[in-house]
């Protein structure tokens, strides 16, 4: 479904992505794991456009798409989360699931009709706040938000787009541990839904194990492996380069 | 060949002036993120006490000596003055950028007018040493010693500029503050001397301009900070907001190209050619040519 | 009450005249509008023999500030003329002139342009008259300094705009047409450096540089012209402005030939010394005639008219008046102002500079060409 | 730097803030509010009440009519500019071109062209918005300040271009009158100007409810999210570009609008209004009234034109004359005084004067809690 | 028990409206590390700026904070820090327009010597990337900054809101064995999320929970006793919520 065919950006003589392949079928999850640093939300950058590679392509169902804009590629049906949340500060959190929804149904620009009073992607928002325990929240300005509930509208608003590939970069980070799990239904109740595909990169090993079908390892820009969780995790290398000493 | 020298050397002077006010504009703009609006109003503080002291302050003048104590005391004052506004109005809007932005520009219309009403809106002579008034001839082209005073003052102000960023600590805390200035006084620093300190270098680099500007027009009239500053903005976005080094390069291109342009085209195209320069260096390096390279 | 009305215009015989002044208070020339009152009032003066009233009736004024901005003098025309004002002058800048000659048309009462020097006044309509001199009456007087034209050739260095326009047109009309060959080299009134354009002027070789500049940056643009030494290889000419101007000309004063409106001492009639008698600090300056021109033509438009302004018109038209300057004449035609003007040399040195005339011309001698009356 | 540039000014009032439960009827009034102020305003001019050291003259004077017009079109500007800065984010210092273009394009098509007012009207509103469709193409390319100063540049250029007066056109520094002899009878002459100012009225109550229409539309929220993270949007799958140059060529419609009407209330143009300092007085404007609110902008660029063409009256007044020259001096500079209130109000009024009334809530709260008897 | 060395006696904090804290009342003793926990939004990044007076613009901050004997409330951030007052938050906070070796300069203090090599040999990353812009560098490096910031000086307390956020496994052990040895020396309160951190550092624990303290005391009781974290914590026992398995396999494999 998606795949990246030799990816590599270079800044000066750095490699920070460097020559990467991925697939990942429809209906997959390919958990990202690698240490500080690896490239692995730059990677996410390339895949989504926000930065251009210095070299190979991204082919999404096989249509090169290498060269398209964000939003295009976004309305191809590719989606993503960011790691630190960017959500929209000054509007409710409701207006924030809105736009999405609203940008995934044609951003055709409509000037006069008014926005609230389309119910139908009222209700589309006001289902995907529900989905991630979000709706007591929908007329707080996002801005005001503590970290986890940002996370928790970071991916409302991926929601929202029903987008065919997700990739999330580290939506559990800064969660509280007793929200971990509902977050992790939430996202798993993603994937099986009409062969949508998930890219995580996560760093908690438990739900990356608990939600990966493979796991792709990157360290100093190069995937090391990419294989089922068991291969992965017996890896010397990966051990070494990744998990290292334990508490 | 003497036209092209003259040209040459005419336009450094031209863009020695611009480099002069784009200096001070461009570190306040660049580190302390405040797009400076008041900054011609500091160059018209200088210039007016710089003729003040010429004709009231004992032991200044408009001979050699008498002159560098009536410039050093403009500099003093547009310093001074610089120094009070970041005191009084821009201190206590610290979070806030756009309203400091909001009120050098109030300032820059309340200051320009109340020149206007001590000193009168008509251009009044600069008291000047006579030889700034003469011309040195190379190759065969008078060039103004004005402009030749301009070159060297400009040139030393780099050098002083550049020192200041690269090896003390408060270039660094300076650039820390811009970022995030919470944090730096989480590490136990007062940023708010660093800024005050910043003001205080932008308003005496400007009031420098405004002394030796009013050697080079001859004259000093409330409204010429202003339109020497819609220059200085171009020089310092051309040069990369922040880049001292930029801004010097800028000024230089600037200045020779208005020169040569007005010479060579019809009038007024050189205005319109710098304006073209800006276009076109910000859609290609929106970041202008040098980046946000804080440190030179 | 209706929207639509205006306060009557009296036809009370006793009733005081209302005129109203909109001129700069405020802003860039200010200094220009300060002469401008202070001649209108010594004007008023000395046309009602200091009592201040006309036949009986009071002349009573209202100033309004336009800083120089058009939109403001409009407003304040409009506001004046909703009053009851059947008289309006000041108008500093040009581009006021320009615009409030219009409103007085559109509202039929009569308005005595000040210090604005555009041509375009002349002949702009039947309400629309000036009490200072303009621009061609400048070059008319300019080309009195080179004798005969025939072979001549002449620069005008002008800013770019219309008043540059309109100088560079007039040269071509006057001094063109007597012969010489004109060309000019133009700048933009903001140009910080003037180094190019000295070198354009020295490169064209002229026998007559004619400057006209006006503005802040005059000054530098002087300095220049001296270094590149153009002051000493040709005739230059320009209009000699106010008094307080003169200092900034510096070193470069005494090598400029001057074509002067006025100044102080240019002339000595009875209006001139009514007028320095009531001018603070006693110096005429540039702009004082114009007020005194003004009042004089006021009183003569309200004497003769009472509260009908065509009838104010009429009066007007044609009449001759003795101004600060020596005879005016308000030419019927296209409201011209016939005026003497002067030719003037700078001497001087530091901060002191006096004016000398070395020769004034009549009215006559430097009236404009008729132009048709537009409105 | 898009997205900062609205943050941090303007402690913006809350969008989420809680309804106030104020008393029933004046809660179903509210939505009907600005059309009583309409209708108000548009009645205005058959009152003869006279508003002594506010307004010259009795409110339906030539003159009171005259400066209330120029105000309401300034309003409308500063309320459409709000649609760049405040709605938006971005950060424009060169609107005045397009409202230099609505003066100058309709004054140069009546007097020098000889155009209907009409076809006048009709063209330079065209001109003017495919003018900022054209400039706003090139300028979106950058952002933040080098948005701004692209901007600034390319509204210089108009003003040079001006100050030139190629081939007569724009009469330079003088300015073009406007030539009336084509207008209808109704527009000109000092007894019709209240058709100048009722025209200044509608053309505000458009701005206002185009505004008010775009901001809640689907493209306004946008509009909105591209404020906060221009980035996110692109994620989301909608062109930051696209969106952006929507706003910035209706923004530059409705300047152009502005300047037509300006044009035919001052009766001419002249260069003041191209140059940049306008724009910077639109951002005055805007911050004063309040950024991204509804009536911000509106009452600030009311209040900023009227504070501008009275002062000038102010200064010159008996008052400030007899006060020492220390201080009568600068009171007589009108920008002097603007300067300075703009300040104070920077800082006692950092929302804008759209925030009035939030501050004002807790001593109404107060005053009603003790009047209720308990 | 010995004096505390930071006392909070009833601490409040409004910011736009919102109470977020409402009277919280805590002390940090004087060696070992005392855990702020507590659900996703309850106050604890709150709670630790408004100790070291970062309460944001408009927040209103009432009570009194005590170390020793003065209030800090009153007094001014940077003189909070240099009287030895660390502070690493939440959110890093590096400096991303200057080097790695810049944001470190930055942080030395007038008067005492920075502990380069202590924070070298700590994060020896931070000294290879010295001439990289900190922007540049990824999540996890940016983190290793922010605490080697601090570590350069010496403190009398540290404050340390979630370290531990978004690094790799390998980096969260390192980054507690760090704090582990900081607390032999430092007191240090501090904010986390990740409870095998928690078992690992905490001596003492207050938990907030709807802006009040909910619980104190001995970390290890609180640890120990699966119904007092089911009910202050929302989170099942020990047994219930298996450590990582990078924290597990270690037994495995040894
Ligand atoms: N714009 C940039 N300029 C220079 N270096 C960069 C830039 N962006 C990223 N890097 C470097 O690229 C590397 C990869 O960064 P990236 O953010 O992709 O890591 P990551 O795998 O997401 O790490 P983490 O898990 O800590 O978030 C890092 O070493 C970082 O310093
Ligand atoms: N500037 C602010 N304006 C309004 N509300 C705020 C602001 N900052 C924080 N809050 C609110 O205060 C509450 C506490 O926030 P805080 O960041 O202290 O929580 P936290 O316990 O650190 O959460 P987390 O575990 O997610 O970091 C949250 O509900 C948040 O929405
Ligand atoms: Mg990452
Ligand atoms: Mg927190």
């Amino acid at each position: 479904m998606l795949a990246t065919r030799g990816l590599t950006w270079r800044i000066g003589e750095v490699a920070i992505v460097d020559d990467v392949h991925l697939d990942l079928a429809p209906g997959e999850f390919l958990g990202v794991i690698g240490p500080n640093g690896a490239g692995k939300t730059s990677l996410f950058n390339l895949i989504t456009g926000l930065r251009r590679p210095t070299g190979g392509t991204v082919l999404l169902d096989g249509r090169d798409i290498g060269t398209l804009p964000p939003h295009r590629r976004a309305r191809l049906g590719l989606g993503r989360t960011f790691q630190a949340s960017s959500v929209f500060g000054s509007l409710s959190v409701r207006e924030n699931v809105r736009l999405a929804v609203q940008a995934y149904r044609g951003g055709s620009m409509k000037l006069w009709r008014r926005a609230a009073a389309d119910r139908e992607v009222v209700a589309a928002a006001d289902a995907a706040l529900d989905r991630v325990g979000l709706a007591h929240r929908d007329t707080a300005l996002a801005g005001t938000l503590a970290h986890g509930e940002k996370r928790k509208l970071e991916i409302a608003l991926l929601l929202a787009g029903e987008p065919r590939v997700m990739l999330l970069d580290e939506p559990m980070a800064g969660v509280s541990v007793e929200d971990v799990p509902e977050l992790v239904a939430v996202i798993k109740s993603l994937t099986g839904d009409n062969g949508r595909a998930v890219l995580m990169v996560e760093h908690h090993m438990d739900v990356i194990l608990e939600l990966a079908d493979r796991i792709a390892v990157m360290h100093h820009g190069a995937l090391l492996a990419c294989d089922t969780p068991e291969t992965v995790m017996a890896n010397a290398t990966v051990q070494e380069a990744y998990l290292g000493e334990a508490l | 060949m003497s036209t092209v020298v003259l040209l040459t050397l005419t336009g450094l002077g031209l863009a020695a002036l611009y480099f002069l006010v784009a200096s001070g504009l461009s570190l306040v703009f660049g580190l302390a993120d405040v797009l400076n609006f008041a900054h011609g109003l500091f160059l018209g503080v200088g210039a007016y006490a710089t003729w003040w002291a010429a004709g009231h302050l004992p032991g200044a003048g408009p001979d050699d000596l008498g002159f560098v104590v009536a410039a050093a005391f403009g500099v003093l004052t547009g310093a001074l003055v610089a120094v009070l506004v970041e005191l009084v109005l821009i201190r206590p809007l610290y979070s806030r950028t756009i309203a400091q932005v909001l009120v050098t520009v109030g300032l820059s219309l309340a200051g320009v007018a109340l020149l206007q009403a001590v000193w009168g809106a008509d251009p009044r002579p600069f008291p000047r040493p006579s030889w700034t008034r003469e011309v040195t001839p190379v190759f065969g082209a008078k060039v103004p010693n004005a402009g030749l005073l301009l070159i060297v003052a400009a040139v030393l102000v780099l050098v002083a500029l550049l020192a200041f960023l690269r090896f003390t600590r408060y270039g660094l805390v300076i650039r820390a503050g811009v970022e995030n200035r919470e944090m730096v006084t989480a590490l136990g620093i007062d940023v708010r001397k660093a800024f005050t300190l910043v003001f205080a270098i932008g308003g005496a680099a400007a009031a420098l301009a405004g002394a030796l500007g009013g050697v080079y027009f001859g004259s000093v009239s409330p409204g010429q900070g202003s339109s020497l500053l819609i220059f200085a903005f171009i020089v310092v976005v051309i040069g990369g907001m922040g880049s001292v080094v930029g801004s010097a390069y800028a000024a230089v291109a600037v200045g020779l190209l208005q020169q040569f342009v007005n010479y060579y085209g019809t009038s007024g195209l050189g205005d319109i050619c710098v304006v073209a320069l800006l276009a076109v260096v910000l859609l290609l390096r929106p970041q202008g040519i040098a980046g946000k390279v804080a440190t030179a | 009450g209706s929207p639509q009305e205006t306060a009557s215009g009296g036809g009370d015989d006793a009733a005081p005249v209302k005129v109203g002044l909109v001129y700069s208070q405020s802003g860039a020339l200010a200094s220009y509008g300060k002469q401008y009152i202070e001649g209108f009032r010594a004007g008023l003066d000395f046309a009602t023999g200091g009592t201040g009233k006309v036949d009986g009736r009071t002349i009573e004024v209202t100033e309004a500030d336009d800083a120089g901005d058009p939109a403001k003098a409009v407003s304040a025309a409009k506001d004046l003329i909703g009053k009851g004002h059947k008289i309006i002058a000041g108008s500093t800048a040009s581009g006021v002139a320009l615009q409030v000659a219009p409103i007085a048309a559109q509202n039929k009462v009569l308005f005595i342009s000040g210090p604005a020097a555009t041509d375009a006044v002349t002949g702009a309509n039947r309400y629309t008259f000036r009490s200072g001199r303009q621009s061609y009456q400048d070059v008319v007087t300019a080309k009195s300094f080179i004798g005969d034209p025939a072979g001549k050739k002449v620069v005008v260095f002008a800013q770019d705009g219309a008043f540059g326009d309109a100088n560079e047109a007039a040269v071509k009309a006057v001094i063109g047409g007597a012969g010489a060959t004109v060309s000019s080299v133009r700048a933009p009134a903001s140009a910080t450096d003037f180094t190019p354009f000295a070198s354009q002027i020295t490169a064209a070789k002229p026998d007559l540089l004619l400057v006209a500049w006006a503005g802040t940056t005059a000054p530098a643009m002087w300095q220049t012209l001296d270094q590149q030494g153009v002051l000493t290889s040709t005739t230059v000419v320009t209009g000699l402005d106010i008094r307080a101007s003169w200092a900034t000309f510096g070193a470069a004063g005494s090598k400029i030939s001057f074509l002067s409106h006025y100044f102080d001492g240019a002339s000595d009639t009875e209006a001139a010394k009514a007028l320095k008698a009531k001018v603070t600090g006693g110096a005429i300056d540039l702009f004082h005639p114009d007020g005194f021109a003004a009042a004089q033509m006021v009183v003569r438009a309200v004497a003769e008219g009472g509260d009908d302004v065509e009838k104010m018109v009429t009066a007007l038209e044609g009449w001759s008046f003795d101004g600060v300057k020596g005879e005016m004449t308000i030419r019927k035609e296209d409201h011209a102002l016939l005026q003497p003007m002067y030719q003037a040399k700078l001497s001087g040195s530091g901060t002191t500079f006096t004016a000398a005339a070395r020769k004034s011309l009549t009215g006559d001698e430097t009236a404009p060409p008729a132009v048709a009356m537009k409105g | 730097m898009t997205n900062s540039v609205v943050d941090g000014v303007v402690d913006r009032p809350t969008a989420a803030a809680p309804a106030e439960p104020g008393p029933s009827v004046w809660h179903r009034l509210r939505p009907f509010l600005p059309l009583v102020a309409l209708a108000v305003a548009a009645i205005l001019p058959y009152s003869t009440v006279h508003l002594p050291g506010i307004f010259e003259g009795p409110l339906n004077s030539p003159g009171t009519l005259q400066l209330l017009a120029i105000c309401l079109i300034f309003g409308g500007l500063a309320a459409g500019y709000d649609l760049l800065f405040g709605r938006t984010g971005m950060l424009s210092f060169g609107h005045a071109l397009y409202f230099a273009a609505g003066v100058y394009g309709t004054d140069i098509l009546v007097t020098k062209a000889g155009l209907p007012l009409w076809q006048a009207a009709l063209l330079t509103l065209t001109g003017g918005t495919i003018l900022a469709a054209l400039l706003g193409a090139v300028a979106l390319r950058t952002v933040g300040i080098a948005f701004a100063m692209v901007t600034l540049a390319l509204a210089q250029v108009g003003a040079i271009l001006v100050a030139r007066d190629f081939g007569g056109l724009t009469g330079g520094e003088e300015g073009l009158p406007l030539d009336v002899s084509g207008l209808p009878a109704a527009l000109v002459g000092v007894t019709n100007t209240v058709n100048l100012y009722w025209l200044a009225l509608a053309y505000l109550a458009v701005v206002v409810l185009v505004v008010h229409r775009v901001t809640a539309s689907p493209t306004g929220r946008v509009l909105a999210g591209l404020r906060d993270d221009e980035r996110r949007v692109g994620v989301l799958g909608l062109d930051p570009y696209r969106f952006k140059l929507v706003a910035f060529t209706l923004a530059g419609g409705l300047g152009t609008a502005a300047g037509t009407v300006y044009c035919l209330i001052v009766g001419g143009a002249s260069p003041h209004i191209t140059s940049s300092e306008l724009t910077l007085s639109l951002l005055v404007m805007v911050v004063l009234g309040g950024p991204g609110t509804r009536w911000g902008p509106v009452l600030g660029g009311i209040l900023y034109m009227y504070l501008d063409h009275r002062l000038t009256a102010f200064g010159a007044s008996d008052a400030v004359d007899a006060l020492p020259g220390w201080l009568s001096a600068p009171l007589s500079q009108p920008l002097f005084v603007l300067g300075t209130v703009f300040i104070l109000a920077v800082y006692f009024f950092p929302g804008g004067l759209a925030t009035l009334t939030h501050r004002l809530t807790p001593l109404r709260a107060a005053l009603t809690r003790r009047r209720s008897p308990r | 028990m010995t004096a505390a060395i930071l006392t909070v006696e009833d601490l409040s904090v409004r910011i736009s409206g919102l109470h977020i804290l409402q009277g919280v009342s805590f002390t940090v003793a004087p060696a070992g590390v005392t855990v702020l926990l507590g659900r996703n939004g309850v106050g604890k990044t709150t709670t630790l700026r408004a100790v070291v007076g970062l309460t944001p613009a408009g927040g209103e901050v009432t009570g009194r904070v005590r170390m020793g004997e003065r209030n800090l409330l009153d007094r001014p951030t940077h003189r909070l820090v240099r009287d030895g007052l660390g502070y690493v938050p939440e959110d890093r906070c590096v400096f991303a327009g200057l080097t790695v070796a810049e944001n470190l300069r930055l942080a030395e203090r007038r008067g005492t010597t920075p502990a380069y090599d202590q924070v070298f040999a700590l994060f020896p990353e931070l000294e290879r990337r010295g001439r990289q812009r900190a922007g540049s560098l990824s999540g996890g490096q940016q983190q290793m900054l922010a605490i080697g910031r601090v570590l350069l000086n010496d403190n009398r307390l540290l404050l340390v809101d979630e370290p531990t956020k978004g690094l790799a496994p390998k980096v969260v052990t390192e980054v507690a064995e760090v704090l582990e040895r900081v607390a032999e020396t430092v007191p240090v309160l501090l904010v986390e999320q990740n409870l095998a951190v928690v078992r690992r550092l905490a001596t003492d624990a207050v938990v907030i929970d709807a802006g009040r303290v909910a619980w104190s005391g001995d970390a290890r009781d609180l640890l120990a006793e699966a119904e007092l974290t089911t009910s202050l914590l929302g989170v099942g026992s020990a047994e219930a919520h298996p450590p990582s398995p990078a924290v597990a396999r270690k037994d495995q494999l040894t």
